[in-house]
């Protein structure tokens, strides 16, 4: 069986994907849109879009009620929720069912158990899956923080019980610090999740962050996809994840991949999903938690199976039992992926909302650009940064460093400012071409990163493309005053002849 | 042709001449000689010793921006733009310091009341956008003179949050 | 070892393609250009470019000696050739050894042994390849043709001996059509390969074309990658390609990928090769000829083997041993390749030269788009009208024809006519989709194909475009009047408030 | 507002009614109603009956191109247009009926010579475009009058190749 419409319950490059998907498979798409997302491109190329509200997620992307009853009203059987927003919230998972929506995801109990972080720890702690020293229980009162640390020892780490993504986490190495930095991490979680709560958790210094992608029918059979590599981060956000991961041996690979199934089988899991490990220098690794969703960076593990995640979710979803098993999947290649986020990589990262005055994004074998923008359009400021997500494949590690390389130099957006020349000097130093990829890699080599030094170069390319502009384009904008109109007439478009290139000593 | 443009807050001088379809640049220290190629509104190529170098270009309002080699500058017109390119604080008509929102977003936090005495780098405000908490911190050490926002307000980029009455030295 | 810098002597898509794998290698480019390409795109991503004479191909492109003075003068260690031009001429091969620089292709005695389609079935008939009846000789006098023809049996098929690509190709039904035949194929063999001798061929009605590509290193390694079927074909030219074929099982294919490595180690052959081969509906396989070069269509062969074939010809041209044998090579998922011409579908294919008004190109997940052209740029009428390549990836054939149906609908491009109509429909028809594509496929369905019959619906949709541009967009052109500027100024972009869609009875 | 224009060469009408935001479109017998939503230059969308729709546009002179829904569309105001659209010959001034050429390309082949009589469909001259050679026939049987390029010549589309004098009824 299978649907014949769909609400994709997200915005931004994963509506954009998951409407594709459904679009491949002859199933229809309604697309939801708060206020400032009128013209995103999810809602241009949905086949259906209804409105839900005003740009404040609170508003409109986290309304249950709004979402459900677009889908109803539209006659969508099913509802894909993407990330972030609702994807995890086991309640939405049951308002669905209560409504006749099949929600693509996990099973609501599932859902629920792996969302509580905590408890999560206990069921795999009781499944004999290794779990890092953390607090068993989401405190009530602010003291027990105190107490927890204390126990576990400093450095701790704050984390969000609801959420991922980096939001709600912070690091602390001193007590004098923690109390302002549970605060903080309960006011970004209530916001990204509309749940507060935080926990305590053991900091693992420099470690890698390695997960597994997990694929499980309702009938019984779990398979791993294997890993990703995910220890590219700053302030605990993945910004670039390959997979394979270089730490992983065949056989280091196959028991986190058979204990990736032990968890999800645990947890009784169906659907996508990822486990989250912690891997030390050594090779010991520990379950951090369930990412009960499809996940930003699941595109890696898609370009080196050949598997399609969302085509397999929707398939699950709709009863399915999975067409393949574990023999039947190989990893081939290496894939990687850059986050392109709207945020200013040298003005410490601050966000940057506005309008796309020019677009040009890079493509050619090997090259993938899940975006969720285009020329023209304006990027709000309510909701997460990203903007698209580059992916290369190719044949082996050093030629997909290459690739998202030349791809990264061929991505042009200017109107606001991304992390693109960021991404261009992680891919290429020599640290991250070794597969020398922790989590302390961006503090260690990013932490005073700017853009390139004083380059007179590129300054006088720049500088002959505004004087040329102000000399032969058309007039558009308030700029500089050029040299009378008579002379602007005569550009290059039609007066080129006789020049020659190339050839030495020309 | 010669042209004065303002580049990351510094004044620089660019001329520009053709002959025999081969311009000639004179800028930032040095000259090149380029074909100059038009691709469309927003690219054009220059040839110049034999490599081909693709700039993007796009008008934001009076400010050019321009992507080259994979580096963006933002070009303004050297009279124009006298007086922009805050660095976050500034001196306010009434000879307070006032301390500006870094980009457009949301008021969540007031860390300070008025009157209140300040150190320097002390948050002063947090303003969220996109999700992310950023704290707006003092420019130096004083009092809190006046506070323009509330908890809740939206904000543009450059927006006056607080005035701050500098510490005498 | 491996190149430093490589000179490019083609242009449009292969050569941007070809200078995308070197650039990822860490190789530099120079392009080479006739008067009319200066602005091509392989231009503007070469990293130098040289000019090589006026327009006409033979003044340019087929200029051996200009070409191998401008790898000379800018420090060139070796030459691809793309496809077409000169990628098949031995005397280029030969050349280039003699200015010291390594052709990017066959050794010159394989490339003049299977260059020569009547030495080559020679030698492969004594190889014990199975071969279609036909002339074994190219006659000097064209009154051979009629007495061949009267043996053969007509129909007979008129082919060139030097080239590909269904240039210089006619069938023959009847002896009185055959000297004009045989007339108009020399003149475009010519004018297509420098060489104008043809021969004669039994014509094998309704076959599938099915090719296996080779690699085959300096060092005694041969491997094929499978195969491609190539039989949807429009006047002997292939339109849409995949792999693998829906014609092959298990045993056929090993069989053919046996004896395709079998005639390239006949012919002594190094690089990449194909072979082709007519199937017939029985099972039957028959060798037509080896294509000496890089293909237009790799590209499926690359997305179902994860193979760069680009990258491994420059490799064995550098004298690397080949690092996978057959074992290590595995068909996965289907891959889909769909040719993009600049030729009018709705006017008998003419050729449709011009400037590229609006370009927007399909992208996301497993749609890889080759292409070599950008918006604003002139067509030339100078040359091989092909624009691009779409090429679609996804795990089933199903899928695969789904995601080209819909990476063509996202396809527009504006000021020349294309090919993307008429394909939008050959992927859309049942028999396409049921896998019966056979060599009269295009002649039996789509003999008579028109775009879409009246359609009020679209026709309304475009109406309502052209009238709103014109009463609210920018007044560019010459357009109908439209109403007066103060009108305009009120444009959607400042007034959209309080509209919403979606939603029944709105 | 009304509008008239000629599409593939018939005359066809469209009104276009703006209210509280809603497109009011009549043409093509029949009416829609569509939010219209600018995208660019070179796209708008359509959100009719809870679809959206995208076009694309460009100019081309006094013409607009416009892909709808993967079928594209000339559009010329009606008047601008009248005397275009050729369908490959007409009459010449003199009263000879005009070959033209069907697109850019170059004469390879001449197959008729002037005085010659032709028949209908028969091959006069062979263009070459794009490496592939298309025969241009005459339209109806009669004798070529003027012959008005040789081989070599580019040729521009709509060029007239060669005169022909009509056989008479």
């Amino acid at each position: 069986m299978s649907f014949k419409k769909i609400l994709v319950a997200n915005r931004g490059e994963i509506a954009v994907r998951v409407i594709r998907a459904c679009r491949e498979m002859g199933i229809r798409t309604v697309a939801v849109y708060s206020e400032c997302d009128r013209r995103s491109l999810h809602v241009l190329l949905a086949d259906e879009a209804v409105s839900i509200g005003p740009a404040p997620a609170v508003d409109s992307y986290l309304r249950m009620d709004r979402i459900i009853e677009a889908a109803r009203s539209t006659g969508a059987e099913a509802v894909h929720p993407g990330y972030g927003f609702l994807a995890e919230n086991a309640a939405f998972a049951r308002a669905c069912a209560d409504a006749g929506l099949v929600f693509i995801g996990p099973n609501a109990d599932a859902l629920e158990l792996v969302g509580d972080k905590v408890r999560a720890r206990r069921t795999m702690e009781k499944a004999g899956v290794p779990i890092i020293p953390g607090m068993s229980a989401v405190p009530s009162d602010k003291a027990e923080f105190a107490a927890a640390a204390r126990k576990l020892g400093y450095p701790v780490i704050v984390k969000a019980s609801a959420g991922g993504g980096g939001k709600g986490m912070r690091i602390v190495h001193e007590e004098k610090d923690l109390l302002a930095a549970v605060e903080a991490g309960m006011r970004e979680a209530g916001s990204a999740f509309g749940d507060s709560s935080v926990y305590l958790e053991k900091y693992i210094a420099e470690p890698r962050h390695v997960e597994f992608q997990v694929l499980a029918d309702g009938h019984g059979n779990v398979v791993h996809l294997f890993e990703r590599e995910c220890s590219i981060q700053r302030r605990h956000q993945k910004i670039v994840e390959e997979s394979p991961s270089p730490a992983l041996n065949p056989v280091l690979r196959s028991k986190m991949g058979e204990t990736a199934k032990r968890a999800m089988l645990a947890a009784g899991y169906t659907n996508a999903g990822t486990v989250e490990f912690l891997l030390d220098a050594d090779g010991r690794f520990y379950f951090m938690e369930v990412n009960a969703r499809l996940q930003v960076e699941h595109p890696v593990t898609e370009l080196v199976t050949g598997v399609d995640l969302v085509r397999q979710q929707i398939l699950a979803a709709a009863g399915d039992k999975l067409a393949f098993d574990q023999d039947d999947l190989r990893q081939r290649g290496q894939a990687i992926e850059c986050r392109i986020y709207a945020e200013d990589p040298s003005r410490n990262f601050l966000p940057s909302a506005g309008k796309v005055l020019f677009l040009k994004e890079p493509c050619g074998p090997g090259i993938r650009n899940d975006s969720g923008i285009y020329g023209g359009w304006e990027v709000p400021v309510h909701y997460d940064p990203i903007l698209a997500k580059l992916i290369v494949w190719a044949e082996d590690r050093e030629t997909a460093c290459r690739r998202m390389a030349a791809a990264l130099d061929d991505y042009a957006v200017l109107g606001i400012r991304t992390t693109i020349p960021f991404l261009r000097d992680v891919v290429r130093h020599p640290e991250f071409l070794a597969g020398r990829t922790t989590t302390a890699f961006i503090g260690k080599h990013f932490a005073a990163w700017s853009e390139g030094g004083p380059d007179e170069e590129k300054t006088r390319l720049a500088l002959a493309a505004a004087a040329y502009a102000d000399s032969s384009g058309p007039a558009r904008g308030g700029g500089p005053a050029g040299p009378a109109a008579s002379e602007r007439a005569e550009t290059p478009w039609t007066s080129l002849g006789g020049w020659r290139i190339g050839g030495p000593g020309e | 042709m010669k042209f004065e443009y303002l580049v990351d807050g510094a004044v620089q001088a660019v001329s520009l001449e053709k002959k025999d379809g081969v311009w000639t640049v004179s800028a930032a220290g040095g000259t090149l000689e380029a074909e100059i190629l038009r691709v469309s509104d927003n690219e054009i190529v220059l040839f110049t010793g034999g490599e081909a170098r693709r700039l993007f270009l796009a008008r934001d309002g009076d400010r050019l921006l321009v992507s080259a080699a994979g580096r963006e500058f933002v070009i303004s017109s050297a009279r124009a733009d006298s007086g922009r390119f805050h660095k976050g604080d500034d001196r306010s008509p009434d000879g307070g310091l006032e301390v500006r929102s870094p980009m457009p977003g949301k008021v969540i936090k007031l860390c300070a009341a008025e009157g209140d005495e300040c150190r320097k780098n002390q948050t002063l405000v947090i303003v969220e956008a996109m999700k992310m908490e950023n704290e707006v911190q003092a420019g130096l050490e004083g009092v809190v003179k006046k506070i323009h926002v509330a908890v809740g307000d939206l904000v543009d980029a450059e927006k006056t949050l607080v005035e701050i009455e500098p510490k005498a030295a």
